[in-house]
């Protein structure tokens, strides 16, 4: 499907001169570009396309192509990993090499690609067998494995004996690698309100319905009530729960999220 | 194969890989199209347990459905099995779990964006199988993840009263 | 019950409720006097798989031992279960676990020359998290980066005994 004219604007200019060898149009190009694994899959890819071994690459029209995708990328303001331009760069270094008439030296120099070929031979078996691998049948997609249950057998006396101090410490690096409440701390009072929030799931959960009042327990008084009304708050904005009233003033409910 | 004979199979097979009992309604929903009858199924349960007579297992009504579990009176031997092999809890066991105490309810997806890295299910099916969370209900986003939520039974093996005597985050931060 | 009767129904419990495989040895050291032999064990482990000829599942043997699992074809009707996370992995993830595994012990640095881009340091976490791989020791170059090498787990979740059961990289020249 070789389209001869685009009318592609980007950033408010009009791009005219798409490399003649780019046989795809550039909106597609955005998500191809975005499957390659790199600079090596990127040229894997050039040369599959053309149907060239890799033994034999021509290194002058493989270099345009690859030159010409890296300046769409630039273009489309794809974010471009350093990788990309490191080969860019080699493969120009390949191509001066061998434009430069070798008979200078005398023995037979090495061909300035044999460094390229390698390396592309080997990642393409890597690719290749990454895909074997994506086949052979694994757990839980292919098989399944079985683990029955043992009634009248307490598993907790067996478990490793786990101090509040520990759960502290894993929190605190929780904390150190996400910086999730760098800006914001949580005060005792958004935990219990995360903890009425299980609460009163689990109550739905139950019962299917519930209704409103009967998340309110008045012996908790206006703090608990507050947690309450705040927990039902964060599950209606979660997409949680659905409030659910029939008429105005009648008896509100809450219920499972239905879609 | 017969139809009866396959569908005994994928019942079996069903029954052996839950994790969760599994109701009469949710075996039939294991089936696309031509989904056995309610009767069917507990005829079928019924032919597996006969078959079953000479193992060491047998489907059992519980309050949830229908579950595989081995008979009674294995514990003897079997009591060696799945104890923790070290004595202490990896890190990422730990730090999922502080994040369900922290920030329950929560699904996968959001252990995941906090710690970076995909839960292992085999780490949730622990902690399910201590009894230290459970799960509450199901987000209406795509794929109905699973809410997990602490247990009384967490805070009972930690001395707390509440979630809320948990050591509050902003201590933490000064320490 | 003759002996021999309740060893296998022992044995069969043991499978059915380990949430690992178990070793020969480890089946053995259930049981506190009368332990069985190996080669017991194993014509027992036989004499199981032979009478699970009509049911769905099977015992297998991976790398890290027996397991009890559902025989192949049945993930049509039984992935349904269990909300297992995603079991599709990234090209990127793939790819660099079969350098890992193919070309072990490897060093980050190795991995990135092979694929040409810099290694994504989640990939490599989210492994060690799996316990697929691990780190097995230090190479001795500038900043002696960590040996990566594959694990038993690793092939235990692909059904393989051994590393040499992985698929043999083909030839690319006579393709």
């Amino acid at each position: 499907m070789f389209e001869n004219n685009f009318d592609i604007t980007l950033n408010g200019k009009e791009i005219t001169d798409i490399p003649e060898d780019l046989f795809i149009p550039p909106d597609a190009l955005r998500v191809i570009l975005e499957q390659f694994e790199g600079p090596l899959d990127l040229l894997l890819y050039l040369i599959k396309k053309q149907n060239i071994d890799i033994i034999d690459i021509p290194i002058l029209p493989i270099t345009t192509q690859y030159v010409n995708y890296i300046n769409m990328m630039q273009q489309m303001q794809f974010e471009l990993a350093s990788d990309y331009l490191v080969m860019a760069a080699t493969l120009a270094e390949i191509k001066s090499k061998m434009l430069v008439p070798n008979d200078i030296e005398d023995e037979e120099e090495e061909d300035p690609r044999a460094n390229l070929i390698k390396r592309l031979m080997e990642y393409q078996k890597y690719k290749d067998l990454s895909e074997k691998l994506d086949v052979i049948p694994r757990r839980n997609r292919d098989t399944f494995v079985i683990s029955g249950i043992m009634t009248n057998f307490n598993k907790t006396d067996n478990l490793p004996k786990l101090k509040l101090d520990q759960l502290e410490a894993a929190f605190q690096d929780v904390l150190k690698r996400a910086e999730i409440y760098a800006s914001h701390t949580i005060e005792s009072e958004t935990l219990s309100v995360r903890e009425r929030m299980s609460s009163i799931l689990i109550n739905i959960n139950k019962n299917g319905t519930i209704k409103f009042t009967e998340c309110f327990t008045y012996s908790e008084g206006r703090m608990g009530a507050i947690v309450t009304f705040l927990a039902i708050l964060e599950m209606v904005k979660e997409s949680l729960i659905d409030i659910i009233q029939n008429e105005d003033f009648s008896i509100i409910y809450l219920q499972t999220k239905t879609s | 194969m017969n139809k009866q004979h396959s569908l005994q199979k994928i019942i079996e097979g069903a029954l052996m890989v839950s994790h969760e009992p599994l109701t009469l309604q949710e075996i039939a929903n294991l089936f696309d199209d031509n989904k056995p009858s309610k009767n069917e199924i507990k005829q079928i349960v019924d032919k597996l347990n006969e078959s079953y007579k000479d193992n060491a297992f047998e489907i059992v009504l519980v309050a949830s459905g229908y579950r595989l579990q081995v008979r009674p009176g294995y514990d003897q031997w079997l009591s060696k099995l799945n104890k923790q092999s070290s004595t202490r809890y990896s890190k990422a066991f730990l730090e999922t779990l502080v994040i369900i105490a922290y920030k329950q309810p929560v699904t996968r997806g959001d252990i995941e964006d906090i710690r970076g890295v995909s839960v292992n299910p085999q780490i949730i099916r622990n902690m399910i199988e201590f009894e230290w969370i459970k799960v509450v209900g199901h987000k209406e986003s795509p794929g109905k993840p699973e809410l997990l939520a602490t247990t009384k039974k967490f805070l009972d093996y930690f001395n707390l009263k509440s979630l809320s005597d948990l050591p509050p985050p902003s201590e933490l931060n000064t320490e």
